[in-house]
């Protein structure tokens, strides 16, 4: 599964896009696994309302199934306009 | 409608011309202009503005035909760029065209308030010292998505 | 502020421009652009606008001033036509330049609901078999003043 | 006292501007006399609901007083923008 980072969510992790083996069931099960992981991942997701998550470049939630899921993308809330 | 997304500057005056030209029967035409300026102490040297290119397009092309739908739009159009830009540079524009004044500016509103909360963008602001600064989403623009 | 009464026609494009460099440090510009359409019914052969001279530009000013003073705007800018003009014609145009987009977008909204009440101009819809009507006022744009 | 018309109203009375000779003390005491002189004013003021007045190019209303205004302007509800 593809994972990908934006802004002070990618500075934290360190890297914009990397390759997650994972059979985690739900997007908040990945945000535990990562959190797990390694400190700089419970670092970038200490507070879950505070990010967004997108699957496949749709807005989700951290409640939703990864299942057939390609692209995960963590960031904080958008800035445009 | 057009929708794009580009590291470029635009040309306002040539963009509103064209779109103007091309609404048919639409009475009112509203456009809004987003221009990067100073921070709120001064002192600001750039704004980078980051996105995530895979979604910003399909993003922005669901809130423009939204809009589109919802107003009964003649046409609609959004540019947004992303990159490094300077004070006095312009962001982004939004235009709308309708057969009253009213939905026009509604619609105009609308993607304004959709494109400030729901593209993925992301804004830094690098202030004259060094010191670089994420800029946040504000309550505020969360809060003027509930009107729609 | 600049406030034109005006029988040429304007280009959309170059006011924009001007208009955009003019605006120091606001962040957010709204055009709005007034255009003749057919009469509903169709068959509009042309939109004779009449105006009191008098009056007309001191109007435009008032409501410019007060809209510049109610949102704190950086600039506004009226222009209005009178006249013989054809269906695809541009009518008039405002602009708005404010810190923040809520206020040009209230700003310019302002400035249409006044101009479209309270600015001395008539017009007349000439149909192409040779009829001559007024436009009526608009109850809604009346009551579209109370919102201010 | 110049008086002046525009739109329909300048269309029933047939001309744009008059001068009127008058001591009426306010606007209506001003369309009542104009009224009483011929039919064309009657029928252009039949409807007071349906006009404006505007006195030294302000608007104003019909109770408003004549003294020291030099000209009075009468036209239907504006349809400017």
């Amino acid at each position: 599964m593809d994972v990908v980072y934006f802004a002070w969510v990618r500075e934290r992790i360190g890297v914009p896009r990397e390759q997650v083996e994972t059979s985690a069931a739900t997007v908040a099960d990945l945000v535990a696994e990562l959190s797990a992981r390694e400190e700089r991942y419970a670092a970038a997701f200490a507070d879950l309302s505070a990010l967004r998550v997108a699957l496949d470049q749709e807005l989700s939630d951290f409640d939703a199934a990864l299942e057939g899921v390609r692209e995960v993308a963590f960031f904080p809330p958008m800035t445009g306009g | 409608m057009q929708v794009r997304v580009q590291e470029a500057g635009f040309d306002l005056g040539a963009e509103s011309d064209t779109f103007a030209a091309g609404v048919g029967g639409a009475g009112a035409i509203v456009t809004f202009t987003g221009v990067v300026r100073d921070a709120d102490g001064g002192g600001l040297e750039a704004m980078e503005i980051e996105h995530y290119p895979a979604m910003t397009q399909k993003a922005l092309e669901a809130i423009a035909t939204e809009a589109k739908i919802r107003w009964e739009l003649s046409d609609a159009l959004v540019i947004h760029r992303y990159g490094r830009l300077v004070p006095g540079e312009r962001i982004m524009m939004v235009a709308t065209a309708a057969r009253h004044r009213k939905h026009a500016f509604e619609a105009a509103e609308y993607l304004m308030d959709y494109l400030k909360s729901r593209a993925p963008f992301w804004k830094k602001e690098i202030l004259s010292g060094g010191q670089a600064d994420w800029v946040s989403a504000k309550a505020d623009d969360e809060a003027a998505l509930e009107r729609w």
